[in-house]
């Protein structure tokens, strides 16, 4: 079948290469997707591309439809931040098939053809937390893991990385792993049983701020502040500030701004017939003050 | 027969809002009345239209039903965990329908032989079913599934140019919709919504008639699980969150009365189309998600408040 | 009796959570007779048939059938055997049409496919309809949408369609029109001829003389005795009932007539009634007749602000009266007892105390707060005054038996102390006894001086409680009559539409 | 007198599931039953159980409130954005829950006005609500709220040892069940649940009873979401999400009918403790987040057919 996105020379008339990209984001009802979409539309805008967004709240099914919808409105590159990298291979297919280039976002693509990827790994932040709290407790202590949304691919991928580190470990023990869907009220809830049976923690890896913030409330009411070593994920606004202020040790930084900024850049490339790198890392940072 | 004229024109109240949404869209979305928008419109609410039809049979008993998406997440991962340690597709799809089957007929028994209402009944096993799914999949999608055509032909294919989703949701319909109106079980169905007691009296067991329905819906939701599998190529451990709630949206939107007794199954589908519709145009429109919400939200109440109207 | 009894219930027993509701009843049926079932409200009528068709278990006692023992667990069972129930309380699917309701539970289909066969049952459900005499029911009509008398005439066509051997009939003719009536009569007569038993259950004494060949009483639960009609009376019957003399029907109207309290003045209601005038003095009894859908409670639904009028006015003490809601006709002192007490008139899980509140939550508060001794004080007094047979105010008036449910609704609006008292069929489904009581209240309230006006069907009660009576017919007041003026069949002139 | 201790008993059922689980927790769980992990759980039940005592007002007139998630996400992200902006801690809050008042006429009003199922009329507002909250803050966390004493003591103040919460709970019960007890409104909250037409032609204006019952719970959703603004030192945009459904299953757990007129609030504050006392007993046992889940279901279930059962 013909479809109608299929020629990406419509808007060739003016030279100014004035671009439309179709952005498919996972989840908005997360701080750190919503950078991730400011920065690239600030980036489009400056460059005075088109961009049209979607927002799949984390439904895997929803953004296949949405990426369909953006496939009906002659855009010249689709953006995608996948919900779920095996989820989001048909949605990339049909993007082949209409000839539109596909370019993944924070998360990859299990299947179908991707220009280029553009992120940071969460295993490796996983990693990189582990190696953090390692080092401040001198491989010796007792650990709570705050997981994510079960199910949910960031949940899977930092725990692998984290407990790629600590499971090594002969010192260390994660003495309670639970779920507080990446919610801050959560986050505290859960924390705080999880004080009244474990008293001794020397460390929490949440895995995103959030959840850490929440931890964070949980052990400073509880007095603990000065013994627990708390490390989230993401390094938002609010957690920024908590490290500064020394009430959290370390959030993993995937500077979400600069990946929406990276992503635009490199999609005028991939317009423009350029070669680009198979996959676009943006570095992951350690925050730690 | 008057009567029947003016009846059916009363029905016609979800339509005619379909009809200005849809006109409205032609007009501010120049990509929204493409035949290739069209198809892809039909297939996107395929799943969501499935689950309906059942939960339409569920709300004309009376009930209601919660779980869905956590069936669906079942039944999905089951079959992708046959179909990946390489049963044969058919066989598989086969026994996840049955499983979807069993989990509605477990609601079903719950409701009836545990007396407990629906809501909470539903309510119970959606966080039940979402969480054995977690413990089968580990938390993780289960990809590799089989290469077999007939399964990829579930989500993907085409038949005549019409997407194969489209054409299992209009089997569905049509086979459901004569169940509806022209068997014993259809009308046992109405019955049983419109005064248990008196059905009860007549003969009809309506535990059975109950069971019966929410073993339906069960497998209509893996249906649509089982499309979703197809299509992702994979099946998510976490598939099917907040489905019951489009599904519902879709049934009342339709004009069935969530006190029981009073529907159709055409009303569903056409409130399906709503909700794909909104959905779909607010995307070629570039309305921006959050605003989406409050429009979808606002649109459905209006929708509904102007039926009551009309009657 | 030689011959076999069809139905033979013997030493029949059965409590509720306690409440001993029926004990050692004795209670047989003979082939081809209409046999009475009698006794006052809360006797255990309707617990007997529903223990004889497996609706309840009964604790102990034997039934048989033919002089075969039987134990049904469903009323399916029984209807096998040749036994069919038309219950107490409509069994009508309301979003159903009529052939739908009337073949609910036993639907035709193609072999065993459970496809239907909807053009036999549309012309089977005509041909039922005409046996009984009813020719103005479309098949395809929705069933709620037609008369209470309409659905009653589909479940009484549906019983009949059965072929039984013994139909029960719990109080059928309750929500019927005179004319329907007749035709129901015809039938159980020619169902007689058939062989066909009908056990009849139903508070109207003339009934009972018209039709029965025996008749059986229940008092408190237990079998009085059985009677032949030919043998028995009016008031030997209401004395097995009550277990006294009940002395006259309708007690001495004694009270003075006042001046004019309420008048209604070209009251009307688009496509409900039309051009209503009348006027209701202090003290007196206006009798509204008129046959069933006539449109009687939209006018005084009406007057109570429960519907909204389209025309004309309505004056209380001469002033203008304008009600937008029942609080407003409330508040000027105006009393309305529904004519369905459950659906209109009782909040069925709340207990009398909170019930008889609800129109007077004005009286025992203070500030919005419930005074409890205050409230206790005011309902145990219209307990005992109304001679509400109950355990004690905190009893749920769902488990009371109709007539003393019928109480606690009157006692509901005599607490608001009303000036006008509007009775919409109040003695529906209420044994004689308690009518006595009934009447008797009304006479007490109006010799204090309280206008009534009561709508009644029951042109005998009409005749002899009113001191005027105005009859209604297709939503316009055809004939105001003085008593000594009325009688029957000048009512039922009016009421049919003759001038 | 009897009666009264009989009704009393057969309302246990409740009561003893509560008891079962704590005893088993108390013999699993070393941390279960000291001082401050009881302290703890009821600061955490705080916030459903206020949120329950409104969804108690609403279930007994026979609806449905879906919206008080976004209604509380809503009040706390305006009270949040006030206290940033510089404005005293305790107009902010005032204004917050007037906020939540209104939103909650809002629902009374679109239910009783429109004649929109509550379950329809509050799963649209829920969308709207949220729409707006992610409008207002932009999808962003809420944060630099004011030191001011005052505001933190609501999350985070103890009196006499007491977390302040668990006072603010303690209070709303004390008053909403007095309410409900022995004021006029009380009284015409059951019966326009038990019999709405019944209760309309007693005088009672019904359609304003309903109006009430919304715009209670949605103060009290809004209650709720400040301390948790104020324990969390932030709003956040996805607070709440969910949160209807913990708040319907304590109210049904404590024995209130789904569909109207019965009910009480004592039981309401049972069915948030066992919510609760699983959620924190899952914890502190370190049960896997997968099976939480098929517990939690499961325990629910249970303790309905029990309740049921009973009598
Ligand atoms: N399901 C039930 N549960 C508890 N009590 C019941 C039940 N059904 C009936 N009763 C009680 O049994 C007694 C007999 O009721 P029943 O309905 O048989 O009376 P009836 O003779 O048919 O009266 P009526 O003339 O008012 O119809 C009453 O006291 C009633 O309250
Ligand atoms: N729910 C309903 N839907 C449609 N029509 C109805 C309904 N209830 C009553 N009617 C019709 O409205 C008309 C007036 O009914 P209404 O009950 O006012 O009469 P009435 O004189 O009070 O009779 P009754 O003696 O039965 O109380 C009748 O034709 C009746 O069939
Ligand atoms: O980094 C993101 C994290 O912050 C969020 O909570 O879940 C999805 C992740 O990709
Ligand atoms: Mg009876
Ligand atoms: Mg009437």
């Amino acid at each position: 079948t013909e479809s109608p996105g299929s020629s990406s020379d419509e808007d060739s008339g003016d030279g100014d290469e004035s671009i439309k990209i179709g952005m498919s984001i996972s989840t908005l009802n997360n701080p750190f997707f919503v950078s991730l979409r400011d920065g690239a539309e600030a980036a489009a805008e400056e460059a005075g591309y088109e961009i049209t967004t979607a927002d799949a709240q984390d439904d895997s099914a929803s953004q296949v439809s949405d990426i369909e919808d953006l496939l009906q409105q002659d855009i010249d590159v689709l953006l995608v931040n996948p919900t779920d990298s095996s989820a989001i291979s048909s949605a990339i297919e049909s993007a082949n098939s209409a000839d539109i280039p596909v370019i993944t976002v924070d998360r990859t693509a299990d299947e179908g053809e991707v220009a280029t990827h553009i992120a940071s790994d969460n295993v490796e932040g996983g990693e990189m937390a582990g190696e953090f709290i390692a080092e401040q407790l001198e491989e010796e202590g007792d650990v709570v893991e705050l997981e994510g949304i079960s199910g949910a691919s960031a949940t899977r991928e930092r725990g692998e990385g984290f407990h790629n580190i600590v499971d090594e470990m002969d010192g260390i023990e994660v003495v309670a792993q639970q779920s507080a869907d990446f919610d801050r009220s959560n986050g505290l809830n859960v924390m705080e049983n999880i004080l009244q049976s474990n008293s001794e923690i020397d460390a929490v890896f949440a895995h995103n701020d959030e959840m850490a913030l929440g931890a964070i409330e949980a052990i400073e009411s509880n007095d603990l502040a000065d013994e627990v070593v708390v490390v989230g994920f993401d390094a938002t606004d609010d957690a920024r500030d908590a490290v500064s202020e020394g009430r959290m040790d370390a959030t993993v930084a995937q500077q979400p701004e600069l990946i929406g900024e990276e992503a635009i850049t490199t999609a005028a490339q991939v317009v423009d017939g350029e070669e680009v790198e198979e996959f676009v890392p943006v570095e992951l940072e350690l925050i730690t003050e | 027969m008057k009567k029947k004229i003016v009846n059916n024109l009363s029905q016609l109240g979800p339509l005619i809002g379909l009809i200005i949404i849809v006109i409205i869209l032609g007009f501010t979305s120049d990509s929204f009345f493409t035949l290739n928008n069209i198809l892809n419109l039909l297939r996107q609410i395929s799943i969501n239209a499935l689950i309906a039809f059942g939960m339409t049979f569920v709300i004309l008993t009376g009930g209601i039903d919660l779980s869905v998406g956590s069936i669906l997440a079942f039944g999905s991962a089951l079959t992708a965990g046959m179909l990946s340690s390489g049963m044969d597709p058919m066989l598989a799809v086969f026994i996840g329908l049955l499983a979807g089957l069993l989990m509605g007929a477990m609601n079903g028994l719950i409701i009836t032989k545990g007396k407990v209402a629906p809501f909470i009944a539903t309510l119970a096993t959606m966080t039940i079913f979402r969480g054995a799914t977690l413990v089968y999949t580990e938390g993780r999608p289960i990809t590799g599934l089989s290469d077999s055509f007939s399964f990829e032909m579930i989500g993907k294919g085409y038949v005549f140019g019409i997407p194969f989703p489209v054409i299992l949701m209009l089997i569905a319909f049509g086979v459901l919709f004569f169940i509806l109106r022209n068997t014993v079980f259809g009308r046992q169905v109405y019955s049983v919504g419109g005064n248990e007691e008196a059905s009860i009296l007549s003969g009809i067991r309506a535990d059975r008639v109950k069971i019966w329905v929410y073993s339906i819906t069960g497998m209509l939701s893996v249906l649509a699980g089982i499309i979703l599998t197809s299509r992702l190529n994979s099946a998510q451990p976490t598939a099917g969150t907040m489905y019951e709630l489009d599904a519902i949206a879709a049934v009342v939107l339709g004009g069935t009365s969530l006190t029981g007794g009073r529907g159709w199954l055409t009303g569903t589908l056409i409130g399906a189309l709503i909700i794909g519709v909104l959905d779909n145009g607010l995307n070629l429109l570039n309305v921006s998600s959050f605003y989406q919400q409050i429009v979808k939200g606002g649109v459905i109440l209006l929708a509904v408040v102007l039926d009551r109207r009309s009657k | 009796m030689n011959e076999q009894a069809l139905v033979e219930m013997s030493e029949i027993d059965k409590s509720f959570s306690g409440n001993h509701v029926l004990q050692k009843v004795n209670f047989s049926v003979q082939p081809g007779e209409v046999h009475a079932l009698m006794g006052e409200n809360g006797a255990g009528k309707s617990t007997l048939v529903k223990v004889l068709t497996g609706i309840h278990p009964r604790d102990s006692g034997t039934i048989t059938v033919k002089g075969k023992e039987v134990d049904f667990s469903h009323p399916k069972q029984a209807e096998k055997q040749g036994i069919v129930v038309i219950h107490q309380e409509l069994n009508i699917i309301p979003h159903l049409t009529v052939t739908e309701n009337m073949f609910l539970g036993k639907e035709l289909s193609i072999g065993k496919t459970g496809i239907l066969r909807k053009k036999d049952m549309h012309k089977q459900t005509l041909e039922n309809l005409k046996r009984l005499g009813v020719d103005n029911i479309p098949p395809n009509e929705t069933a709620g949408s037609l008369s209470v008398g309409k659905q009653q005439m589909i479940e009484i066509a549906r019983a009949i369609s059965t072929n039984a051997e013994m139909i029960i009939m719990d109080e059928p003719t309750a929500a019927l029109t005179d004319r329907e009536i007749t035709s129901l009569f015809k039938v159980i007569e020619s169902l007689r001829k058939q062989g066909v038993s009908i056990v009849y259950i139903s508070h109207r004494m003339e009934e009972i003389f018209q039709i029965c060949d025996r008749i059986t009483v229940l008092r408190d639960g237990r079998s009085i005795g059985t009677e032949q009609i030919k043998e028995t009376s009016f008031d030997a019957i209401v004395k097995m009932m009550v277990g006294r003399e009940l002395g006259e029907r309708f007690p001495e109207r004694s009270s003075v007539i006042g001046k004019t309290l309420l008048e209604v003045k070209d009251l009307s209601r688009e496509e409900w009634f039309e051009g209503i005038n009348f006027q209701v003095k202090e003290g007196e009894v206006l009798g509204v007749a008129g046959l069933m859908g006539a449109g009687r409670t939209e006018i005084m639904e009406t007057i109570f602000g429960a519907a909204k009028k389209s025309k004309g006015q309505v004056l209380l003490d001469g002033k203008p009266l304008n009600v937008t809601h029942p609080r407003d006709a409330i508040r000027a002192g105006i009393g309305f007892i529904t004519e369905d007490r459950k659906d209109e008139g009782l909040v069925l899980n709340l207990s009398i105390r909170e019930n008889v509140a609800l129109t007077n939550l004005k009286t025992v508060s203070k500030n919005g707060w419930i005074s409890n001794s205050k409230e206790s004080e005011l309902v145990d007094d219209l307990i005992k005054k109304l001679h509400v047979r109950t355990t004690g105010r905190e009893q749920e008036v769902k488990s009371l038996s109709g007539g003393n449910q019928q109480k606690v609704v009157i006692a509901k609006w005599l607490g608001i102390q009303p000036r006008l008292l509007i009775l919409d069929e109040p003695t529906r489904g209420v044994d004689v006894g308690a009518k006595k009581e009934i009447y008797n209240i009304m006479n007490q309230l109006t010799e204090q001086g309280v206008a009534i006006i009561m709508v009644s069907s029951e042109l005998p009660e009409v005749l002899g409680v009113s001191d005027r009576i105005m009859v209604v017919h297709e939503g316009t007041v055809t004939k105001i009559l003085n008593r000594d003026e009325a009688d029957q069949e000048k009512i039922m002139h009016a009421a049919t539409g003759g001038e």
